[in-house]
């Protein structure tokens, strides 16, 4: 278990914590930005490529099973968080959106875990990825808008967001861009050109991680100063909400999907994983109302260190064991 | 030179396009925004986050003495959605 | 619209965290800031540095008449001490 | 604290090295500059470019009362020939 | 021809337009600017190294052929601009500047192309390309001057460039440095410390490229909604210049220079790519009075997307035919 | 000797120099800043995965050498400042403080050339590098505190800092964190994870340290502008002080640490170099009364240069002198 933390990524993640908790001067957010793009393209080619080669079938099996997890587990978590934690309607729905959804840097930990342990795993869980980053946030949304009270000084000014615009910025939001782009060029590109550009998205890609880790892990840090604020019962559910998510995604993966121990913890990690980039963005102009404080904390702050330090080698040892 | 009024907007950058597209509609078409841009107020410190989507911007609105009323009308109720800052002040306009 | 003080304050980067501290300290926690300004004044040219570590931030404080001069007394030993550049100038802000 | 003019000039950032000689020909060597900057105008919209060349700067320049009009006169030719924005408004200068 | 899509660059240029054609919020150009150097860099060296095992008279040859490229396609665009559109003296004066420059981004692309198809090429055409920056810039501002009515007001505040500076600027502007600097290092840096260097510079090159074009093609497509207020003319021009300076280009790499098919490719596609990073600054400061969206939505709105997607492929039948 | 001058990195730092000096608009802080912090980590992980295998004595042994040199030098330094160059006590602090710690550039650089040539060196300067960044700041500030006159007005208005907090400074900056963490990890990871990071942090590396030393000619040049004003004296220091700091280098490396020449040359390189990215932040909020012109340009533009054009070859003529 303790061996799950020497993984390099998870060092290089808890360094960047490490860095702000002794308040150094560190930082490059700029840098980060970059790091993200190219690595939402890599592993999105990498699927491709593997795609090209896949079964049709299998594939659409875990897009449809992505789906219900990306509208199944939005509405757990709302359930949750108003009648367990007693949250009013707007935040619960902005939060719910965020564990509907999923975060790119810890699928990626999960891969460098299993590169590190030259585990094999199925490919579609990156297909699974672009898919469940968009349908949380319509959820979020609807929940909001059949809970938010008539609001007209917004809608008078047009300041209000039609749901056409946020579902049209659901699938279209940098990540699922990218996501979906790289997987599309993997797929159709000429194989020849392909492997001439895979030294940049293959050989250097998990060095990169580790440096966009090491970031998140000042990111995270960064968080951990509102903790008091958000109270037992938030930071418990951040807890909570990605095992709840990571049972799901089991019993998706090794039982309706048929995954190996590999591909299936792989799904458990999507279905565990809180969005930290395209959700939040999205929420803030959907339901202002919300304290974002209380969404980014959950999601960078608690969800993410949690899984990467704590919950990837847990359902890793889950797959295992239901693969026996 | 010209006496004009500068109106000067902090506001989240994740609600810049917003305030453009309303601007526009409502005949503000020209101004000056910086993004990137840090602060705290009464809802707290803009952290920043990942990718930036959580830092401000500064915009400024040159317009007409007659004109500043609606557009400050026009702002209110987005700093009411998202919090911020704007202030109105007098300047000299450079005619060329 | 109530009347209002803008204190701008140009300053070394390197100087920022602490200023912030300062004013904080003091009961101003609002505050807008600019990062990655350059300029060129008594002591010279901001030449930016390997790291940016030697360019300016431009920061603006929102304020009421009767706190400006508190304000102002606590920028004024920073600017003897790192050099920079500090206006106070009126404004009306957008109630909201 | 002394009364001053604060000059505010928004020009395309390809124009600023040009702008910043013509200041410092004429004896106005300080100034505060915020690269990066967007905007949209009668000639559009500064769209930024592969290499960020079509983005506009903000410059501050602070200056006495006689000396306005010189440095006004020094400007209107850059913004006639680029296009851009200048203001000029009232500030007491913190003095240190 | 299809195949000439399937190119991965292609590709990743496609899912730039794509990606602002659907309004997507993906974007970032301060990484853009760092890939532009290193892509400079990278080809610079890349075609000093192969230089220094070269034959000097023909890489002369190379040379000359570029200054007369560079002197004469900038003057065919001005009289096409002048005669046959009836444009005005220093809007045709600034647009002829970027014709008869190069881009480095097509030229990379066509760079790619021909790895994808493993097609051997002459480096002859990297030095043409660093010689293709700068002549044009100097044309244009001779256009402008005698052309120009004489402005009073300009020079009595020494606002005025002088044409010292102007030429100054169109040697040492970043792209011409970058290229002389990364051929010099090439040509003259101890083989074995070149060699250390090669993965960064050589390895992950087309993936690197393949990201840089990603963003080109989010550039391109926000000139797409300028083709309107530009007319029928000028769109047509930015299509029909590159087939002109195509022309001229084969017949200088087959003919004058001798090259094979990939290398008379390449020179064709210098000839009719249009600058898009130094020549639109330097013709901004220079006159100011030309309307800077018409070049810049000419050179990086019509001719780059034609020549990646169309003027590629083309060129390189057109240098199988002649090669026949 | 002028084979030195023909290290491909060393000719990307002529070439930054030259770009700067023709007055070429190249630029990118933003780019360099992330490159810097991908060298510090990459040095350090390399570090690590040596030390992780060497020996803890000899470890020990130049953390010793290295606290000793970090404490010595700026001693010295102030002393020649003082009492040769009648500098004033805080300017005096200051620029010693930048003498007594290193810069990561001309490590790099010289293991570039050590590279460039395949000698063999010791993996310990690694950590010597990584300890020497800090104590000298911390003299630095002593000097200045025992030197100052009372300044009532900043510590009345909480403006001084305290010494606790510069201490704390001095091991917390960015570059301490990245250097140690990189040498943690590369000790303490798994080695299969490690590995799969590699092409990154060591297959690219020297290419990318090239890119770093373009912008640190560019950043070096800036400053050739201020020796006028500096004078004969500070500039003759830049020169000198190096030569000095590498006596004590060669000695420590050759007799004290018994390193072969490559090692010897490593250390007596630390020894002469001087900070130009933690130490000028450090100092411009401890002594904000001393000239950053004065200690950035002597780091930057004359010491940094010196070293690595005519300095680095010079002490590896002396380390094979020694071990002959
Ligand atoms: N008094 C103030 N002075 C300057 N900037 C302010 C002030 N209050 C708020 N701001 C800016 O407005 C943003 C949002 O403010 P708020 O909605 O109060 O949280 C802050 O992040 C600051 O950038
Ligand atoms: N007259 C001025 N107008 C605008 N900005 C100034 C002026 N004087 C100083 N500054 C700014 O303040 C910074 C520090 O100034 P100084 O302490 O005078 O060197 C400069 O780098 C400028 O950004
Ligand atoms: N009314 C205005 N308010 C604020 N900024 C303006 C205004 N008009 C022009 N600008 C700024 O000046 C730049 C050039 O303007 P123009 O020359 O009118 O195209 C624009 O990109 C804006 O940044
Ligand atoms: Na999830
Ligand atoms: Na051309
Ligand atoms: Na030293």
């Amino acid at each position: 278990m303790l061996d799950g933390l020497l993984i390099p990524a998870v060092l290089f993640f808890a360094l960047g914590m490490l860095a702000h908790l002794v308040r150094s001067d560190l930082k490059f957010p700029e840098l980060a930005k970059g790091l993200a793009i190219y690595l939402l393209l890599g592993i999105g080619l990498h699927g491709g490529m593997e795609l090209a080669k896949a079964d049709l079938g299998a594939a659409i099996e875990a897009v449809a099973a992505a789906f219900a997890l990306g509208i199944l587990l939005p509405l757990i978590a709302y359930v949750i968080l108003r009648w367990v934690g007693h949250m009013d309607t707007l935040n619960s729905a902005a939060i719910a959106a965020h564990y509907g959804s999923v975060s790119a840097g810890t699928f990626l930990t999960a891969l460098a875990f299993l590169e590190t342990k030259n585990i094999t795993y199925e490919t579609y869980p990156v297909i699974m990825l672009a898919i469940m980053e968009s349908p949380a946030i319509i959820i979020g949304l609807l929940l909001a808008k059949l809970t938010r009270p008539r609001d007209g000084a917004a809608d008078a000014n047009g300041n209000g967001q039609t749901v056409a615009k946020l579902v049209h910025e659901a699938f279209t939001n940098g990540s699922v861009i990218l996501l979906f782009g790289g997987i599309a060029v993997g797929a159709f590109a000429l194989p020849d050109g392909l492997q001439k550009m895979m030294p940049f998205y293959d050989g250097i890609f998990m060095g990169v991680l580790s440096l966009f880790l090491l970031e998140m892990g000042m990111e995270a840090a960064k968080r951990i100063g509102e903790f008091r604020r958000m109270g037992v019962f938030l930071v418990g559910f951040g807890i909570l909400m990605p095992l709840i998510g990571a049972v799901f995604g089991l019993v998706t993966g090794h039982h309706l999907l048929g995954f190996s121990p590999g591909g299936t913890m792989l799904v458990a990690t999507l279905a565990a994983s809180a969005s930290y980039i395209a959700v939040p963005s999205a929420m803030r102009l959907a339901i202002p109302e919300a304290n974002p404080s209380f969404y980014l904390t959950l999601a960078l702050g608690v969800t993410f260190p949690f899984n990467v330090v704590v919950g990837i080698p847990l359902y890793w040892e889950a797959s295992l064991w239901l693969a026996r | 030179m010209k006496a004009v009024k500068k109106v000067e907007v902090v506001v989240e950058s994740v609600a810049v396009p917003q305030v453009l597209a309303l601007l526009d509609r409502h005949g503000f078409s020209s101004y000056t925004m910086i993004p990137g841009v840090y602060g705290k107020g009464d809802r707290g410190e803009s952290l920043g986050g990942v990718s930036g989507e959580f830092n401000n911007s500064y915009m400024v609105i040159v317009c007409d003495a007659e004109q500043v009323s609606g557009l400050v009308e026009l702002i209110r109720p987005v700093l009411k959605r998202f919090g911020g800052v704007s202030l109105v002040s007098d300047a000299l306009w450079v005619k060329h």
